[in-house]
């Protein structure tokens, strides 16, 4: 009895702090004003690099923030990894796989088989014109990472169009982190600052002109790395969607 | 009513989505409705950061072959009409951040629920209250 | 200045954490790649020189018109800066680290590479957030170290430690969406992210309500990555639910964020006085609610647990005084209490490895099986208790020094009634470990506990003991460089 | 300048986000919460489009509308359906 009256109590102080803090956080959103600030000068001088400002700032100004959130995604396969069993203390513990598997109806193969490959080839151009249209790394990735979802539902994990098994998604997602990594380690030996865009060069730092024109992506746009960068997130993003999706599904239903 | 009065009620709808989140996570039962709780938190975040990031009348922040031919140096022009590209960056980063931490509890979820048969906050939590 | 190195102590853990993955199961390659790693994660921070670093090479940039920002430059690329504090404390960072490591490496009969890898990746995400000068990536590392820390304590396993990496995680996710607010609205209102020019922008005076309410969502954050009052139970559960060796290296962490964000936020807002009495009182309140709680503890590994979650609260007073002279202290107290209490918590693991239980009903009679196991732990139980010589007592009388030059000696009545709390709830549970007699339980289950400690883990205690009862004897030459990193915080407002 | 007609569109979304939101979040059956999110996201990603984020509102869209929801459906499926 006395349980539920201190429980009853901070639900009503919860509720009082909830209502203050909303009040507060309403009126300044009200009086919120904005000024461009950095984001001016990343317009005024991106365009030397790449027509699409939002990947240029993603993987040049920025590109560090964008390795620290490719580790989280990583950080987050893992994790989900060590929950259902893979790199337990006390050795693994290996997992039934669950998932009921019914043989794929006429229609859902006919339909199913070439809506997969038309949302890869979506996920393709998304990643490889991700530096002069909408899209990027991120975009790619998950696209083809939908694509991996609809033909597991439809054809089951054994059978699914990809044919790509555990172990072969983990690689592709340290090849994708480590094609990151090993390219900001490129900009750390030849200019002294990690994750410089070697292939650009617009602050010309003493890069080779052989580096130079073996790091840049053969395209009109000046955009150095960035292309590679994209497709080394996109590999990740891929990779680590469809982990975390075949782990999720392989729970055992209780 | 025009462009701006957009980017106020923009903001407030973020910060109401906020409060629903924070809500969602201090007085919901089911463990699956405080991950959406967490799920709001941040597509309201995200909501604020793209409304920053909004210029009324403003154009999309890829710069087209007319706007790059008619530059000399710097592409003044283009920076005056573009919407700001940083908060747009810095929410990309934050969908994955969301996307992942959700992953993680949607599957400690799961865990919890093999081990205690139920989705309820105060049979799974009963004990350690103190 | 630019130092090339800087960067190696992020990246060379991230790497290190794929190839351990890649590497899982594959028993002899993760023991030797694990220590390898270990070696050059120790001597990097050794190596770099002091300076910063620019991302990308993007330098500062003065060519905005005055109408587009407040501060006539600003930096353009993500800087981390690296000094002495920065060195002392990443270099704590990897010893504990190393410890942990090489405790599972020599000590489980199957490596885990996954789980080494999550501790890589912990040690790269709060090496990041000791080191960066920039508001939005210092959020990213938040972000990973939340994460990493939640799944080192998952792969303990048990019902225990899957609930408080859910709470863990979901209160993580109420702050870090507080974080990431609160920088939107900095961004927005003053049109950067580097902390520097942030500091400048902002320029000591905090009026708007706008710029009130980003202070009080980062307030948050810090409370939270802090363990801090309302939410100390969760760091609390999440350090009992992990492996006390963990455990160690958790709290380390926790320390090290609170100072680095702690740090940070004074940079931003120390002008504002608000801010500062209501960190300083919730951490006054957690110290006391943490010695309390751990005095009611019936678990060896809960009630060090509380008396962390204690510790912590000391430092945040120390921190948030907001004095070059309480800054420092609390920094020095930070880096003492996580060596003290590390050393604690491995003497603890060993008892938990042994007997598999660390409840205190059941635990009793060690004295005599493992004479040196209680001599180490008394040494723990009177540093962290602040009593000289050890090194604990120097920070804390600087402490209480520092409330009473701030002008509150009350303050300095509670942190010493709270000191005593936490000696004799760590003596309590001192004593019915090893000074009482022999339990039926312990007895009927025959637990094997000889002298005969593991050559590692005994090498770490001593190794930590040394150092407490060194920086306690000769604390001037390390406190004085601290005192000099405080005096830079506090220029300028 | 934005024409009336199209600033009534962001309004629309703008309450259909929020009522998406408390709609799913007092439904019983999970099921329907998860379709309810899906269109939630789906509006975001509208809402972000009409801002002028062209390339956050792909990665809202397909995040937002087909793989997190596609996520909790896995887990409301090896959990329970409905609330107790």
């Amino acid at each position: 009895m006395e349980d539920r009256g201190s429980q009853q109590m901070r639900n009503l102080l919860a509720a009082v702090f909830l209502g203050i803090f909303s009040y507060f956080l309403i009126h300044s959103m009200f009086n919120f004003d904005i000024i461009p600030g950095t984001s001016y000068i990343y317009n005024l001088k991106g365009p030397l690099i790449a027509p699409n400002m939002v990947t240029v700032v993603l993987f040049d100004w920025r590109a560090y923030d964008t390795l620290g959130e490719a580790f989280i995604l990583i950080t987050a396969v893992f994790t989900t990894g060590i929950l259902f069993g893979r790199g337990v203390l006390g050795g693994d513990v290996s997992q039934k796989d669950t998932t009921p598997v019914r043989p794929p109806t006429v229609v859902q193969k006919i339909f199913s088989a070439p809506l997969v490959f038309i949302i890869v080839a979506l996920g393709l151009v998304l990643t490889l014109g991700g530096h002069i249209t909408p899209g990027g790394g991120f975009q790619g990735g998950s696209v083809i990472a939908t694509a991996f979802f609809l033909s597991v539902v439809v054809f089951g994990f054994k059978h699914n169009v990809f044919s790509i098994s555990h172990h072969n998604l983990e690689r592709l997602e340290g090849i994708g982190a480590l094609i990151y990594l090993c390219l900001g380690l490129v900009g750390l030996a030849v200019s002294g600052y990690y994750l410089y865009n070697v292939g650009a060069n617009i602050y010309p730092l003493g890069v080779g002109e052989t580096l130079q024109e073996l790091l840049k992506y053969p395209d009109s746009t000046n955009a150095g790395i960035i292309p590679y960068l994209n497709i080394g997130i996109a590999l990740k993003v891929l990779s680590g969607f469809c982990t975390i999706a075949t782990l999720l599904m392989g729970a055992e239903k209780k | 009513m025009n462009g701006a009065d957009v980017q106020v009620w923009s903001f407030v709808t973020a910060g109401l989505m906020f409060i629903v989140g924070l809500y969602a996570i201090v007085f919901m039962e089911n463990l699956i409705k405080k991950v959406i709780g967490v799920m709001l938190i941040g597509d309201a975040v995200n909501l604020v950061l793209i409304t920053s990031g909004f210029k009324p009348g403003g154009i999309v922040p890829i710069i087209g072959e007319e706007l790059y031919n008619n530059a000399s140096g710097l592409f003044q022009g283009f920076a005056d009409q573009a919407a700001y590209s940083l908060p747009f960056a810095l929410v990309l980063t934050n969908i994955v951040i969301g996307a992942s931490t959700l992953a993680v509890l949607l599957g400690l979820t799961i865990k919890l629920y093999q081990r205690y048969n139920s989705l309820s906050v105060t049979t799974i939590f009963k004990e350690d209250e103190s | 200045m630019n130092s090339e190195l800087i960067p190696l102590m992020v990246v060379f853990p991230l790497i290190a954490a794929i190839l351990l993955n890649l590497m899982h199961g594959k028993q002899r390659a993760v023991r030797i790649f694990g220590t390898v790693a270990m070696i050059v994660v120790l001597a990097v921070p050794l190596l770099t020189a002091y300076g910063s670093h620019l991302f990308g090479a993007h330098p500062v940039d003065d060519a905005l018109p005055a109408s587009k920002i407040v501060i006539p430059e600003i930096n353009l690329a993500i800087e981390y800066s690296f000094a002495f504090l920065q060195k002392a404390l990443v270099f704590l960072l990897a010893v504990i680290a190393t410890f942990v490591v090489v405790s599972h490496t020599s000590n489980e009969k199957r490596v885990s590479g996954v789980y080494l890898s999550m501790i890589m990746l912990s040690i790269a995400a709060v090496s990041a957030v000791v080191m960066v000068n920039d508001i939005f990536n210092m959020f990213v590392f938040i972000e990973i170290a939340t994460i990493s820390q939640a799944a080192i304590v998952i792969a303990h396993g048990g019902a225990d430690a899957y609930k408080a990496a859910f709470k863990y995680l979901v209160f993580g996710g109420i702050a870090g969406g507080s974080i990431l607010f609160g920088i939107a609205l900095l961004l927005g209102t003053y049109g950067v992210l580097n902390i520097s020019d942030l500091h400048q922008a902002i320029g000591g005076s905090v009026g708007d309500p706008v710029v009130l309410t980003a202070v009080a969502l980062l307030v948050i954050g810090w409370l939270f990555e802090s363990g801090i009052f309302p939410f100390h139970s969760i760091k609390s559960n999440l350090y009992s639910a992990a492996k006390p060796d963990v455990a160690a290296l958790l709290q380390t962490e926790t320390k090290l964020m609170l100072v680095a964000i702690g740090i940070i936020l004074l940079r931003l807002f120390g002008g504002y006085s608000n801010m500062t009495a209501v960190m300083l009182g919730l951490s006054i309140a957690t110290m006391v609610f943490g010695a309390v709680m751990a005095m009611m503890q019936t678990d060896f590994r809960r009630l060090l647990a509380y008396s962390a979650v204690s510790q912590a609260g000391l430092v945040g007073v120390g921190i948030s005084l907001g004095t070059a002279a309480g800054i420092a202290a609390g920094i020095f107290h930070a880096i003492n209490d996580a060596i003290a209490m590390s050393l604690l918590f491995i003497t603890v693991y060993f008892i938990y490895e042994r007997a598999k239980t660390s409840d205190l009903t059941k635990l009793g009679g060690l004295l005599s099986k493992a004479p040196r196991l209680a001599f180490l732990q008394i040494i723990g139980i009177l540093a962290v208790s602040g009593i000289p010589p050890f090194n604990a007592y120097q920070s804390e009388f600087r402490i209480i020094e520092s409330t009473v030059a701030a002008g509150y000696p009350e303050l300095g009545v509670l942190v010493i009634l709270g000191t005593i709390l936490t000696f004799v709830a760590l003596m309590k549970g001192f004593y019915l470990t090893f000074l009482r007699e022999e339990t039926t339980v312990m007895a009927l289950e025959k637990v094997r506990i000889s002298n005969a400690l593991p050559k590692v883990t005994l090498a770490a205690l001593v190794i930590l003991c040394l150092a407490c009862i060194g920086i306690g004897l000769f604390p001037m030459p390390f406190y004085d460089r601290i005192a000099d990193v405080a005096l830079n915080v506090m220029v300028g407002w | 300048m934005m024409g009336v007609l199209e600033i009534i569109i962001e309004f629309v979304l703008m309450f259909a986000i929020i009522a998406g939101s408390i709609m799913a979040l007092v439904q019983k059956d999970l099921m329907k919460m998860v379709v309810i999110i899906g269109f939630q996201g789906l509006g975001l990603a509208l809402l972000y489009q009409r801002l002028l984020a062209a390339d956050v509102a792909i990665t809202q869209a397909i995040l937002g509308s087909a793989l997190i929801p596609g996520l909790i459906a896995i887990t409301v499926f090896k959990t329970r359906r409905s609330e107790e």
